[in-house]
């Protein structure tokens, strides 16, 4: 039904897309796969009428289509949800979701009373943890992207492109989300779908398209591929045999309590949590969207201040009231919310970098800014950062790069404790195994790590005690043959059959 | 080829630069003695304090967060009548002078920074009231009569020449782009300022004292502005009440015409200064075109317009 | 009758304020408020301090009981609102320094209605019942105008600076600078500019004329602009005109005085021509007679350049000339003020007295 | 009650109906009992009109993350067309008028093709369309003069069943956005304000609603530039200098935000009245009051400006801290559950 051939798209001197290709059935759900920076989002701009391509054609049901705006896509039957949402905050969520497609009583009036029970119907269908009248940014992530779904779903599409709606979802939201798909699928829309997340993929798509540096390399049959062959396609080689850093060998007595959290309260999320941290420990936080991990990581980081409890880092008892201050006593912070919270998008890749090392400077201190060019150089080495160079903006790299950037922000700086929301959101495979090989290599010299994530899989390898937050509290503690998907899921979904040890 | 997307910044600058040159050349065709030396000096020398008018200017709307001063205007008026006073056409005076005008400047600055940071109310309006109050407390202390004069040494450097198209005016600008410069590109100050602009959030996630450094970018504005008024009279070699009044928007225009852009956390007072040079000759040209006020003001306005559509133009959504 | 006057111009002191007066029956006690368009420049507030003075003298008097001011920040609307309000708060004179000449119109139609007089001071106000006590701006500008044509034989280049476009004291000079200079062909106006009250933008605009300018003989100009342009003439190393013209500012009689002092041979001709802010205490000492039922000449009012359909201003026409003659002993006697100071005077009660009947 | 304060705080209008609440009780306190005469409102409301309504035209602008400065030149381009026509063109006044409306809107459809179409940052647009306009005006109607029939000014002031005709020129305008923003449009403009990317995802043509803002806004100027006359009834080409800002300082009293899709024009309309408010109070202060001071009289003028501008500060701060919290933007904000983004 839907074909583009040979789309190519510059920005400037970078190629977001050349050549790549894609066509979708009715009822068929096809994935689109590539690394970071591979052209996914934009792709699914051309689809969608945000971006111009420079060259290239789209067939619908075999006659050209010319998208000239993204108001074309739609009354063509194309809807998007993009990856960095189409919300406008301070709407309500109804307004958002029916956002140029308002029903109107008499001429041209918008009929309020039918656009809040359209929206609600469709929040209901979604199981959106939301009302019509809330603003939208008002949402937490995880409700913004089920409500930019509602959105396109809202266009009564014939195409339906969701282009990493599940980064911030939780599992069973993503199983909803699924269920709703594959029905509607059945009556005959097509569906694109972009993830990192291979489980994902694999369980919802039957085929897909994978692209490389803005070129499509492959189209697949799910069914017939395992992970490796569609990681293969994404870079070119094999995933190597995956050599995990170990930490330090001395045993966890030995090494030194950095971080001890005693009965931490954050109204109104969290409600009394307590935690260990030692020294080169990689410790995981896990729990639905919204239990309170992402409040008891910032409310350590002095962002926010908390209601009770006790923190103990380096042995004294701390409340930060800024992060200013945990930095300097030498906690870093990553957020997942790249945009809002992690990069400064105009300035330079160098900029980025010592970001958090400066911070720790007086203001009157005088830079050498070769000096800082030099090791920005090394650094983007070191972390294989993909940059036009060290003076390119921020905003020109690719969102797992972006990413790498943070971390290597706070490499810099070496910090005593990291402390990680839901880092590697939207990051691809390859890209979060660098980004975890990083934080292994910090742990092994010394850093704590306490990292939260919506990605099961990811706290599996990587941590090596994981905290799971159900409503406030730690409702279980897993570790060593504990640590299974299973017993992470059971306790995420609040069955108590692992009994937290610490604490209490 | 990736250079492009990278010097697209200084390609702002480089063509703010050639507009400048061709309002050079324009001037010249209309009459030749437009190029005299003299002439240049002249009008580099008024660019020069505009372009102190407008150091703060940068400075505030590098730092983001709809950063703006409209106070500008109304502390350098305070600041040239508090240079006169102290100063009473006495070179001893010149460092009391300095140390009072860069105190009130600091102390305006503070005020519009605790309103701006504290009461959050939005620069565009904090500044614009603040400059009412200032104005009026001027005219309070002073009765609208001001009195004394540039200390000789400063009368001298604001209206003397090394060459006659180097006033010694222009060499002060270029010792203030040297500093202003620094700070931007060399001090962790700057480097913050640009990051608070860039993304205020994120800086301070990352421990950045965000709020500080903005506060201190509009303390630095009063201090700059204040100076500003302080070389005002140099130039002028007296003083009266309101002398600054006219620099506010032209100051708010030099900025962003040079390539600084609006949205906070990138620009340069490199181009700050190139904006200003475009303007006083822009406004030196329209005198001598053949044409009354109404005149003046009408071409004076469409050029503006030719030039921000020639490159302050946003991105399209659409790319 | 008129004066002698011929035409049909309604006569301010028979159409309304007299005739007012007379119902008032007072002869002291009265409340007065200035409206004063702003208090942004010492010019106004060398005029608000003079009526401040006689105010006071007054209540010391018992004759005025009751004198506020109010500023208008130059917002036409707000001074209507304040006489608005004025109106209804049991007021016996107004005295305006407007911000427009003519927005006020509808509000003092009200005021008059109501029996208060109504009296602008320094801008004259278009409206046949406000009588308006000015300084005679046509007279000042022609004065000065004929004396830069004297010097110039009626022959040369001049360069005019004028004020912000559009404002009443400016209109009727320019006018007057027009008028005169029409009957001397041989003198041609190079270039016009507006300084905008500005003596800043005075200086950079001379600096900008030199340019394509540089050969002029003589300039013509209003207020401040004069030191600016000296300035600006000096720092170019230009010779000094022939002839220029000027108002009362101390700042640049001294100016001038220390030329003269260094060229004793080749002294700067210029000409000062008063326009004292003592006008708005004039104003003050005329609406009090009025309103003591007093009634004015046949001959004060006449009408104003810009309003010629009434009869309804009294022009004080300004006495005070410098030029080279007497320079010295104007420096010597002011020689305590503050630079921006303006040269003052007001009239003596005797010569308000010759106004009235 | 609890319930409407909520509903009170959760709209962007909540500041200005707090200060224009007690701007009237001070006024009361300082005016006295005359406050409630209808000499009284009908003043208030005829002088305060034109300010009014170039705040709701500032607003509309505003909505749309844009600012118009170039309202005030506006005002006086309408002022000086509409006089120039009937006084020197002896038009009738009726056309006359007509014509400086439809100028007016010209204005605002220029400033919509420099912001909406060429894409210059409306602050600039609106500043250098500023200084042609002024040009303009000052070329129509070179110096004050002219005249308003006086059936048309004492009719302005006067009241038409019990509420003035400036008031009632304020309703139908306020009227008439009301009807704008039940259109389609009318949510389009807070939703370009609000984030244009996303606005143009949706679908929407960012552009076109741009360019309606600032021909609506020109239009409405053109409605106060037109009070602006029948108050002054003459011409004067320096008449509207200061609507600009003024504007922009009710519209920010209105508790609107300048970075766009957050306001209310009824909050404007507060703001503006506030504005005029703050004129009256000081009046009364000085009048009743501090006049009788003996030693405070010779410089009273002086604070009477400094206390107006120190109440619009006050005014400002209260109206962004009652935006606290809020869904206003800075760090402040509020988020349902999960990340608390701070
Ligand atoms: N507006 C833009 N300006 C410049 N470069 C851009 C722009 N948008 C995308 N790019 C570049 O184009 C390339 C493709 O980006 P795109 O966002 O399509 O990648 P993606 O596959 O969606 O990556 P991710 O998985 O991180 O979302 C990247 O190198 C990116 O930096
Ligand atoms: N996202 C933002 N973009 C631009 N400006 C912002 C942003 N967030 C906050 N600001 C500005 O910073 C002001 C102060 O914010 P905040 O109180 O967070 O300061 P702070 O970082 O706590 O400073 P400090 O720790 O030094 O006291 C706000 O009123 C606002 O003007
Ligand atoms: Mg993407
Ligand atoms: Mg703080």
């Amino acid at each position: 039904m839907l074909q583009a051939q040979h789309i190519s798209k510059h920005f400037g001197g970078v190629t977001a897309l050349k050549d790549a290709s894609l066509s979708l059935a009715p009822g068929e759900i096809r994935a689109l796969l590539g690394a970071n920076g591979s052209g996914k989002s934009t792709l699914v701009k051309v689809l969608g009428g945000l971006v111009a391509p420079d060259s290239g054609t789209i067939f619908l049901d075999g006659k050209p289509l010319a998208i000239n705006s993204p108001s074309d896509a739609r009354s063509h039957g194309i809807a998007v949800a993009y990856q960095d949402l189409s919300l406008v905050p301070r709407l309500s969520v109804a307004e958002n979701i029916l956002l140029g497609r308002e029903p109107c009583r008499r001429p041209g009036f918008v009929d309020t009373r039918k656009v809040r029970s359209r929206a609600a119907e469709l929040l209901a269908r979604l199981q959106v943890d939301a009302s019509p009248d809330d603003l939208a940014g008002d949402l937490e992530p995880a409700a913004q992207s089920l409500v930019e779904v509602a959105k396109a779903l809202a266009w009564e599409p014939r195409i339906l492109i969701l282009d990493e709606v599940t980064a911030s979802l939780h599992h069973d939201q993503v199983q909803h989300l699924f269920a709703l798909l594959r029905a509607m699928s059945q009556k005959g829309l097509a569906i694109l779908f972009v993830s990192h997340r291979f489980d994902e993929v694999f369980s919802l798509c039957q085929t897909a398209v994978v692209l490389r540096g803005g070129e499509s390399v492959a189209s697949v049959q799910l069914d017939q591929v395992d992970e490796a062959d569609v990681v293969y396609h994404m870079t070119g080689t094999r995933p190597e045999k995956y050599q995990a850093v170990t930490a330090g060998a001395q045993s966890e007595a030995e090494r030194e309590v950095v971080l001890a959290v005693t009965n931490l309260q954050v109204p109104p999320r969290v409600r009394g949590v307590t935690l260990t941290a030692r020294a080169g420990e990689i410790i995981g936080l896990a729990g639905l969207q919204g239990q309170g991990q992402a409040e008891f990581l910032r409310a350590i980081y002095g962002q926010i201040p908390f209601g009770g409890g006790r923190v103990e880092y380096g042995g004294a008892a701390v409340a930060f009231a800024s992060p200013r201050e945990a930095v300097r006593r030498g906690i870093g912070f990553i957020s997942g919310d790249r945009e809002r919270e992690g990069i400064l998008p105009v300035r330079s890749v160098t900029e980025n970098l010592f970001l958090a090392r400066l911070a720790k400077k007086r203001l009157v201190t005088i830079l050498n800014p070769r000096l800082l060019q030099d090791e920005a150089r090394r650094q983007i080495k070191q972390l294989r950062i993909v940059a036009g160079s060290a003076g390119h903006p921020a905003s020109s790299l690719s969102g797992g790069n972006q990413q790498k950037l943070i971390i290597g922000r706070w490499l810099a700086v070496q910090p005593r404790l990291l402390l990680l929301d839901d880092p590697t959101k939207g990051v691809d495979v390859s890209a979060r195994r660098e980004i975890h090989d990083l934080l292994r290599q910090m742990a092994a010299a010394g850093t704590a790590v306490l990292i939260s994530s919506s990605d099961n899989e990811e706290l599996l390898a990587i941590a090596e005690r994981i905290y799971v937050f159900y409503e406030g509290e730690i409702i279980a503690i897993l570790q060593g043959s504990e640590k299974t998907e299973e017993a992470l899921v059971a306790a995420m979904l609040g069955m108590k059959q692992t009994r937290p040890k610490e604490g209490a | 080829m990736s250079k492009i997307n990278l010097n697209w910044r200084h390609n702002q600058i480089f063509m703010a630069g050639l507009i400048a040159v061709a309002l050079f050349i324009v001037g010249g065709l209309v009459n030749a003695s437009f190029l005299s030396p003299t002439n240049i000096g002249s009008i580099l020398s008024m660019a020069v304090l505009l372009g102190f008018a407008a150091a703060g200017q940068t400075l505030v709307v590098i730092a983001g967060g709809e950063g703006i001063d409209l106070s500008v205007g109304a502390v350098m008026s305070l600041g040239a009548v508090l240079a006169a006073q102290t100063m009473a056409g006495q070179n001893s005076n010149i460092v009391p002078a300095l140390l009072l005008v860069i105190l009130s400047g600091a102390t305006i600055g503070l005020f519009n920074a605790a309103g701006i940071l504290y009461a959050r109310v939005p620069p565009l309006v904090m500044t614009m009231a603040m400059a009412n109050v200032v104005t009026t407390i001027q005219l309070i202390y002073t009765h609208g009569s001001p009195v004394g004069m540039p200390a000789p040494i400063i009368a001298f450097i604001g209206s003397r020449r090394l060459f006659p198209f180097l006033p010694w005016l222009v060499v002060l600008g270029f010792i203030i782009l040297f500093l202003m410069q620094f700070i931007l590109r060399r001090t962790v100050y700057g480097q913050q300022l640009y990051a608070i602009g860039s993304n205020y959030n994120a800086a301070y996630l990352a421990g950045v004292r965000a709020g500080t450094v903005k506060g201190i970018a509009y303390i630095l504005s009063g201090i700059l502005s204040s100076l500003a008024g302080f070389w005002l009279i140099a130039y002028n070699n007296f003083v009266f009440v309101n002398m600054g009044a006219a620099y506010v928007l032209p100051s708010v225009a030099a900025v962003v015409i040079g390539g600084t852009s609006l949205a906070g956390g990138e620009g340069s007072y490199t181009g700050t200064l190139i904006g200003s040079v475009i303007l006083t000759a822009l406004a030196s040209l329209l005198v001598v075109l053949h044409t009354d006020e109404a005149g003046r003001q009408i071409i004076n306005g469409l050029v503006l317009i030719l030039l921000l559509a020639l490159y302050t133009r946003q991105p399209a959504i659409r790319q | 009758g008129c004066g002698g006057s011929k035409g049909t111009a309604p006569d301010a002191s028979k159409t309304g304020q007299a005739g007012q007066a007379e119902k008032t029956a007072k002869k002291s006690g009265f409340n007065i408020a200035l409206l004063d368009g702003t208090n942004g420049n010492a010019w106004r507030i060398q005029m608000e301090q003079n009526m401040q003075q006689v105010a006071d003298k007054l209540k010391s008097q018992g004759i005025i009981s009751n004198y506020s001011v109010y500023v208008a920040n130059n917002d036409a609307t707000t001074q209507a609102q304040q006489m608005d309000q004025l109106i209804n708060s049991g007021v016996d004179a107004i005295l305006i320094n407007p911000v427009s000449a003519t927005a006020l119109a509808p509000v003092i139609d009200k005021a008059v209605s109501k029996g208060i007089l109504v009296m602008a001071i320094d801008q004259h106000i278009s409206h046949p019942k406000v009588i308006s006590v000015t300084t005679d701006q046509y007279e000042w500008a022609r004065i000065q105008a004929e004396w830069l044509a004297k010097q110039l034989n009626g022959k040369g280049d001049i360069l005019q600076f004028d004020a912000i476009a559009g404002a009443p004291a400016n209109e009727v000079r320019h006018q007057a600078f027009a008028d005169v200079l029409a009957k001397y062909p041989g003198i041609k106006v190079l270039k016009q500019v507006n300084m905008d009250w500005d003596e800043g933008k005075a200086k950079q605009l001379m600096t900008s004329l030199l340019s394509t300018y540089p050969n002029f003989d003589a300039i013509l100009c209003q207020d401040g602009a004069a030191v600016g342009i000296i300035n600006a003439l000096q720092e170019a190393n230009h010779p000094l005109p022939k002839a220029i013209t000027s108002d009362e500012w101390i700042a640049y009689l001294r100016l001038w005085y220390d030329i003269n002092q260094k060229n004793p041979n080749n002294p700067l001709n210029a000409i000062i021509v008063e326009n004292p802010p003592g006008i708005g205490a004039d104003g003050l000492m005329i609406a009090v007679n009025l309103l003591q039922g007093k009634k004015l000449k046949d001959g004060v009012l006449t009408s104003d350049p810009m309003d010629k359909a009434n009869k309804n201003a009294i022009m004080i026409k300004p006495t005070l000339i410098i030029t080279n003659e007497n320079l010295k002993e104007w420096y010597e006697k002011t020689k305590d003020k503050p630079d921006t100071y303006y040269i003052d005077s007001v009239l003596s009660p005797e010569e308000i007295d010759k106004l009235f009947q | 009650m609890m319930r409407l304060w909520r509903r009170l705080r959760s709209s962007p209008a909540a500041s200005g109906y707090l200060l224009l609440l007690l701007g009237i009780i001070v006024n009361i306190l300082v005016q006295g009992p005359d406050f409630f005469t209808s000499y009284n409102f009908n003043s208030l409301l005829a002088v305060n009109a034109p300010l009014v309504l170039a705040a709701i035209a500032q607003t509309v602008v505003v909505l749309t993350g844009g600012i118009d400065l170039s309202i005030g030149s506006n005002m006086t381009l309408v002022n000086t067309v509409a006089i120039a026509l009937a006084n020197q063109g002896h038009w009738p006044v009726g056309a006359s008028w007509a014509v400086a409306l439809v100028a007016a809107t010209l204005v605002g459809v220029g400033n919509g093709l420099m912001v909406a179409y060429l894409r210059i940052p409306p602050l600039l647009a609106t500043f250098a369309s500023m200084s042609v306009v002024g040009g303009i005006a000052l070329w129509v109607w070179p110096k004050p003069g002219g005249m308003v029939p006086p059936e048309i000014y004492t009719a302005y002031g006067a009241p038409f069943l019990g509420v003035p005709v400036a008031g009632w020129i304020i309703i139908a305008v306020a009227l008439l956005w009301l009807v704008v923003s039940r259109l389609r449009v009318g949510t389009y403009l807070r939703a370009v304000g609000g984030r244009e990317r996303s606005a143009y995802a949706s679908g929407i043509n960012t552009a076109a609603v741009k360019f309606f803002a600032y021909t609506f806004c020109g239009f409405i100027t053109g409605v106060a530039g037109l009070c602006l006359t029948a108050l002054t009834a003459s011409g004067d080409p320096k008449i509207g200098l200061l609507f600009g800002l003024n504007s922009i300082a009710a519209v920010i009293l209105g508790g609107s935000s300048l970075a766009g899709g957050w306001g209310s024009v009824g909050g404007s309309i507060a703001g503006a009245l506030f504005l005029g408010l703050i004129n009256n109070i000081v009046f009364f202060l000085f009048r009743n009051f501090v006049s009788q001071i003996q030693s405070l009289t010779s410089v009273a003028s002086f604070y009477q400006q400094l206390l107006a501008n120190l109440i619009v500060i006050f005014g400002l701060a209260s109206a962004a801290l009652t935006q606290r919290g809020e869904a206003g933007s800075g760090p402040g904000r509020r988020r349902r559950g999960g990340t608390q983004h701070v």
